[in-house]
């Protein structure tokens, strides 16, 4: 429990810095950070394949993916600072946030919801894969025909059309 | 096929590796403050003073101050005052000698033409190498206290070439001699018989120095 | 008040769904918008663990399995967001929202 | 003409850009090019040489050479100077091949002061110059493939054949580097012949060390994909910049000054001269590969050759030397291209004009052109296939 | 929740098999008796305490004589004699004279105290926070990968089930670090180098991965201790099972090394630390001991990644013949681990380094493509499991063939164009 509260708090703080910062490599950093705390949740709670997952898609390459857009996307590095949103759409999206949080809250608090004291379900890697290989074929070969899809889109996208792209 | 020049390439580092335990003409580093460098005859590195005799350096100096290497050194590194008297030099000779005869060897860059110029072979090139100074200003402004070394030291490091260059100034000592002994003869040989032809050149002059062509060429 | 561990990872991730949803709505800058969004997603993927691991679980294996799917996912639309904000940086010359307001390029 | 024309560079990077072309660092469109200064302290600039090159990723769009921190007044010295003393002064512009540098003013002051060289020291200049050749050679090699990134391995095996040499030059001329060998009008002295016996026998192992050489790199993968295409110098710009040398020679044209003015007994001798077809940096390293087997050639004859005799000219003198007034060029190749000294002459013992043709910093005029479209890890070898000596670039 | 949490590290602690040796079981045993000495709630903690600092002083002099045999290597690559002068200092007190020079062995111990000594510049503009993080995390992830490699065959600090993922789980959050540094120095090589390392991890993570996962194909598992004992047959007694031995296993093992050493910067991939071009790319505004951490999370990445291929590919602590098992099998690690540094080190004495284009360009078209063929190959491996006698020639054949056309095929097409040329003379 209280291994929880401060990964959470950790995480949370993580998060709530980063998107506050107003440098975006800072932001970028502490999300990274944020990440990896919730990484230490899934671990906590007994999730080890997941953790791990996490920490490389994560840690490993949306970060780094995340770093590379910061990089290409800046002109100079006064630019990195963002200029700060106005006053008002920041006050709205807290009220909007705290609206949500609120009402999250409150339904979670008000729901009796008893936690089975039970040891964590054991499932082993193996286990996983013949899960995943045998009732969720379908599912998997979906995931990977996203995942062939979402790269070929991103490189076409990204990718500078000389002709468009000439000054 | 891929890889197969990278391979070859480390063929190559592998038969380096092994050869540098095994083959002289790989391994070829010295260790050095231990192994001291065999140096070359010719090797030069700062100029020095050549003196006669060891007990009494500064007054058996060859240089006579003409200060022809002062003139000719490229950075003009050496600085020459002539001393106001004169002393026999090495064949007897009243000559002047330098009074100052300063080399700031931080400016010096070896190029031995204060040697190839000096026509009484006064100034040779030292093969002293471990010059350090912890003052750049006054450490390594030579005096001629400093500079100046004996023959024999001169006979130590290039042998060929204080052989030679002694044979040379012995001959030409002795036909100095033989001059004055001659000059001596005539005026004797003038003052026994008064109505006399002038002596005759009997002596040869000192032979010229072939001046484009350093002193030997040192072996190897 | 005593709270179960349940309860607490439920408000963990609610609290950072908010986080990531405010992230989104307050901050114009393109790149912060998708983390937040990442970070509600990863809010998501914390209550699955969470009732796996508390909840009363028809198979040991259900909320494991979707925390992959969407990790893979989110992996997925991270390429593809930011392969965007990249595409529309070179038209505008800007990460801002306010600047992509057209739909020609 | 645009660099993408020269270069059959296929990478996805170079596909990438609108063709390389000369860009405004405050390009309000392209705003976000970087702007590197390399140099004058970095670890690939051979000395202290600047380049500013401004990079669209690792793409170089511009890039400026800046050069003079090494400018020592060397001509205005010399003008100062007498004819002898300007010589010690020559050994210091190309300190890599000072016995070609003195050579080459030697050349010059002979010209002007109308003083003939006896055949022996026509041969042991030709020994000099070629053993200077492979010294120079092999150093460029050697500092090409650390521009390379190798971790100085084939460096330090060029540089253990090149100190074979440079000992020789100790041993007969009593410095490693600064020789000051050459004397107008002959050499300063004669070898031995065990000095002949040790040279021949280091000539005649020179070409084992080639072959290891070649072996290890020249079929490399990396190191062909490195340079094959990279920095492409086509012959007509290169000829109209003026380049010399093998740089100009690794572009196709057939240009040495040892076989256009044969000067020195070059022409009693038979070698060939290696040509390039490409004009890339596989083009100018091969050139020098090539060049050093062919020196080889050239020494063995000049061993073999050598006949016995005077080595100076009886008519020259060292002290008072006064050419009459008059001018002479006098030019050598020089392993990095074509050296030459113009003098002025008023009578004086000092030169009224004293002027070097450096070949390196003509050749170092178009390494924008030749960078242009490429990587920075590309400049930083073509830099090096250029072969520049910061000490004859900036005088 | 304490239990629970750490469920992980303490209910796989090893326990050592009876049957082994006693060199085998030395380390247990002494660990063992150690902490005997304290009381039962604290056993746990202690258990890993000790694994952790073990692993700290064993690869932290590992690293420290890694750096010396790598210097004394290169120099004797180099036909040069390497460092040989840092030795013992001479105390006129001691009674005995110690040998001045230890063959320069005591170099690294002089390098650590010159770093220690060295002024620590933190340029005016650096991000500072950034600057100062950089270092210290470098070591800390380098050294998390250490936790679940099978040192011996009873020695794993750490026995996961996932141990695999969590191996590249850790690692890949080392060029995070580099970005860091690289772009906390605001200086524009290290930015430049910071690029190039965010390209290289990205390119390399991958083929890294897919090199390795033919191995998981064949074990059938994640765990490293597991795969180590999948290996652990002899035929005759004589020729190791081990899965270099194979067709998919060498080629696995030959795009295990490229990747590997993309993944740990190292030559000829030390693209975002080219000297020759970006001076000393991130590391160049660091000075004295943060630089000197940066050299020691490199070479503990270095190490771990030998150490993974030592445990994928070459049979990890197994024996290499039936007969020499007496010898205790940390050692026969420790020796293969050594082995693959000094290649690393020779490959570094030998190669140049590759332009970041054609580093990308190797990845994506050569080596994710030949590691996925060589994945459908340890397929047709595995499924081809029960065949015997000639079919089992059939096998290899095919599986050598499987992956040698396609190298070949590829790497023409990678070479295109590229070819030593012949020249032509003018007399």
């Amino acid at each position: 429990m209280i291994t929880l509260t401060f990964i959470a708090l950790v995480t949370l703080a993580a998060a709530a810095v980063a998107m506050s910062q107003r440098n975006l490599i800072h932001s970028a950093l502490l999300l990274v950070a944020s990440w990896a705390g919730i990484a230490g949740f899934y671990l906590w709670a007994g999730a080890e394949f997941v953790a791990f997952a996490q920490i490389l898609v994560y840690v490993g390459a949306v970060s780094m993916v995340v770093l590379f857009a910061v990089l290409l996307t800046r002109r100079s590095h006064a630019e990195l600072a963002i200029a700060p949103a106005s006053v008002k759409r920041i006050l709205a999206a807290i009220v909007a946030g705290g609206a949500v949080l609120g009402a999250l809250f409150g339904a979670v608090l008000s729901t009796p919801l008893a936690s089975a004291a039970a040891p964590p379900p054991a499932i082993s890697v193996k286990a996983l894969g013949a899960q995943l290989l045998g009732r969720h074929t379908a599912s998997v070969l979906l995931i990977a025909v996203l995942l062939t899809v979402a790269l070929l889109g991103a490189v076409v996208i990204a990718s500078t059309n000389s002709k468009e792209d000439a000054p | 096929m891929l890889g197969s020049g990278i391979i070859k390439g480390l063929a190559v580092t592998a038969k380096n590796f092994v050869g540098s335990y095994h083959d002289p003409a790989r391994m070829v580093t010295e260790q050095y403050p231990e192994e001291r460098p065999k140096l070359p005859e010719a090797y030069r590195n700062f100029p020095f003073l050549v003196t006669e005799n060891a007990t009494d350096p500064m007054g058996t100096l060859r240089c006579v101050a003409c200060q022809i290497c002062e003139k000719e050194c490229p950075p003009q590194c050496i600085y020459i005052e002539k001393s106001k008297d004169k002393k026999p030099d090495a064949t007897g000779k009243p000559q002047l000698y330098p009074a100052v005869f300063a080399i700031d060897t931080s400016v010096c860059m070896s190029c031995q033409i204060c040697v190839e110029v000096c026509p009484f072979d006064a100034i040779k090139m030292d093969q002293v190498f471990e010059v350090a100074a912890t003052n750049r200003f006054t450490g390594l402004l030579l005096n001629r206290e400093q500079l100046a070394k004996p023959n024999s030291y001169f006979h130590q490091i290039h042998p060929t070439d204080a052989h030679e260059v002694d044979t040379r100034l012995a001959a030409e000592r002795k036909a100095a001699e033989e001059k004055a002994k001659a000059a001596a003869a005539a005026k004797a040989a003038a003052a026994a018989a008064k109505p006399a032809t002038p002596a005759p050149a009997t002596a040869t002059p000192a032979a010229p120095k072939p001046a484009a062509q350093p002193p030997t060429p040192p072996t190897a | 008040m005593s709270l179960s561990p349940l309860q607490l990872c439920l408000l963990f991730s609610s609290a950072l769904f908010c986080v990531g949803l405010i992230g989104a709505l307050a901050r114009s800058n393109t790149i912060l918008v998708l983390l937040g969004v990442e970070l509600m997603l990863n809010a998501a993927n914390i209550n699955f663990i969470a009732f796996w691991r508390y909840g009363p679980a028809p198979s040991p294996a259900t909320g494991v399995l979707f925390v992959i799917f969407a990790i893979a996912v989110a992996a997925a639309e991270a390429a593809v967001g930011l392969a965007l904000v990249i595409a529309v940086y070179r038209h505008r010359r800007s990460i801002q929202l306010q600047d992509a307001n057209s739909l020609k390029g | 003409m645009s660099a993408a024309d020269l270069s059959p560079f296929n990478s996805p990077f170079a596909a990438g850009t609108a063709g390389p072309s000369v860009r405004a660092v405050k390009d309000p469109f392209h705003g976000d090019l970087l702007e590197v200064s390399m140099g004058p302290q970095h670890p690939s600039t051979h000395g202290v040489f600047r380049m500013v090159v401004t990079l669209d990723g690792e793409i170089i769009v511009k890039l400026k050479p800046v050069f003079g921190y090494l400018h020592r007044n060397h001509e205005k010295i010399a003008e100062n100077t007498s004819y002898l003393g300007s010589m010690p002064y020559t050994d210091r512009l190309d300190y890599l091949c000072s016995m070609t540098t003195n050579w080459a003013y030697a050349l010059a002051v002979e010209k002007l002061a109308g003083q003939a060289v006896p055949d022996r020291a026509q041969y042991l200049r030709i020994i000099m110059a070629e053993l200077t050749r492979l010294v120079n050679h092999s150093c460029l090699v050697g500092f090409l493939f650390n521009d390379l990134g190798t971790s100085f391995t084939p460096l330090l095996y060029a540089f253990r054949e090149r100190e074979k040499i440079l000992d020789l030059f100790e041993s007969l001329t009593g410095s490693r580097m600064m020789c000051n060998y050459q004397r107008f009008g002959g050499c300063r002295v004669d070898p031995t012949p065990e000095w002949l016996a040790a040279a021949s026998r280091l000539v005649d192992n020179f070409p084992r060390f080639l072959d290891e050489y070649e072996t290890m790199l020249t079929g490399n993968e990396i190191m062909l994909a490195r340079t094959q295409g990279v920095g492409v110098l086509d012959a007509a710009k290169a000829v109209n910049a003026g380049i010399t040398g093998p740089c100009l020679r690794a572009s196709g044209y057939n240009y040495d000054v040892r076989k256009v003015d044969g000067y020195g007994f070059y022409p009693r001798f038979d070698f060939r001269v290696p040509l390039g077809a490409h004009g890339d940096t596989y083009d100018r390293y091969m050139m020098r590969v090539l060049e050093m087997r062919e020196s080889v050639k050239i020494l063995q004859q000049a061993f073999r050759d050598l006949p016995a005799g005077p080595i100076m000219d009886p008519k020259s003198k060292l002290r008072g030397f006064r050419p009459k007034a008059g001018e002479a060029y006098g030019r050598t190749e020089s392993p990095k291209g074509e050296l030459g000294f113009f003098l002025v002459s008023d009578g004086s013992p000092n030169p009224y004009r004293y002027r070097v043709r450096p070949p390196t910093l003509i050749n170092l005029t178009l390494l924008e052109d030749m960078c242009l479209g490429h990587t920075i890890a590309d400049s930083v070898v073509i830099l090096g296939s250029i072969d520049i000596v910061l000490g004859e670039v900036d005088r | 929740m304490n239990s629970s949490g750490l469920s992980l590290l303490s209910a796989h602690l090893p326990v050592a098999a009876a049957a082994d040796g006693l060199l085998e079981r030395l380390p247990l045993t002494l660990r063992d008796t150690f902490v005997q000495w304290f009381p039962a709630p604290t056993q746990w903690l202690l258990h890993h305490l000790i694994s952790i600092v073990g692993i700290l002083a064993i690869f932290g002099l590992f690293f420290a004589f890694t750096t010396v045999a790598e210097r004394k290597l290169l120099g004797r690559l180099q036909n040069r004699l390497g460092p040989n002068r840092a030795g013992v200092p001479k105390f006129s007190f001691l009674p005995f004279h110690l040998k001045h020079k230890l063959f320069g062995l005591t170099q690294p111990f002089a390098d650590a105290v010159k770093a220690l000594t060295k002024e620590d510049i933190v340029p005016a503009a650096a991000d500072k926070l950034l600057h100062f993080l950089a270092p210290v995390l470098v070591v800390a992830f380098s050294l998390l990968t250490f936790a679940v490699l099978p040192f011996g065959r009873n020695l794993i600090p750490v026995e996961l089930d996932a141990a695999l993922l969590y191996f590249f789980a850790a690692g890949s959050a080392t060029e995070l670090t580099i970005f860091m540094a690289g772009w906390a120095s605001r200086n524009k090589y290290s930015l430049l180098s910071a690029m190039r390392a965010l390209a290289q991890v990205i390119s390399y993570e991958l083929p890294l991965l897919l090199s390795v996962i033919p191995v998981v194909l064949v074990a059938g598992t994640l765990s490293t201790q597991e795969i180590v004992v999948a290996q652990g047959f002899w035929t005759f007694g004589l020729l190791p099972h081990w899965f270099i031995f194979t067709p998919w296993g060498a080629a696995g093992f030959l795009l295990f090394l490229v990747a590997a050493l993309a993944e740990s910067n190292r030559s000829p991939f030390d693209l975002p630390e080219a000297e020759s071009e970006l001076i000393a790319g991130h590391l160049t505004e660091y000075s004295g001991f943060k630089y000197a951490l940066f050299f020691m999370a490199e070479y503990f990445g270095l190490t771990a990644l030998s150490g993974l291929g030592v445990t994928l590919f070459l049979g990890g602590w197994q024996a290499p013949c039936a007969f020499l098992q007496f010898i205790p099998s940390y050692l026969w690690f420790m020796g293969k681990l050594v082995g693959m540094i000094v290649f690393f080190i020779w490959v570094r004495g030998t190669l140049l380094r590759l332009r970041i284009d054609q580093l990308t360009r190797l990845s994506w078209q050569f080596l994710v493509p030949l590691a996925l063929i060589n994945l459908g190959n340890a397929a047709f491996w595995a499924l081809t499991g029960a065949w015997s006698g000639p079919l089992q020639i059939v096998r290899w054949a095919v599986s050598a063939a499987l992956i040698v056309v396609p190298f070949v095929l590829m790497g023409r097409s990678l070479t295109r164009g590229q070819a030593p040329r012949t020249y032509r003379y003018a007399t």
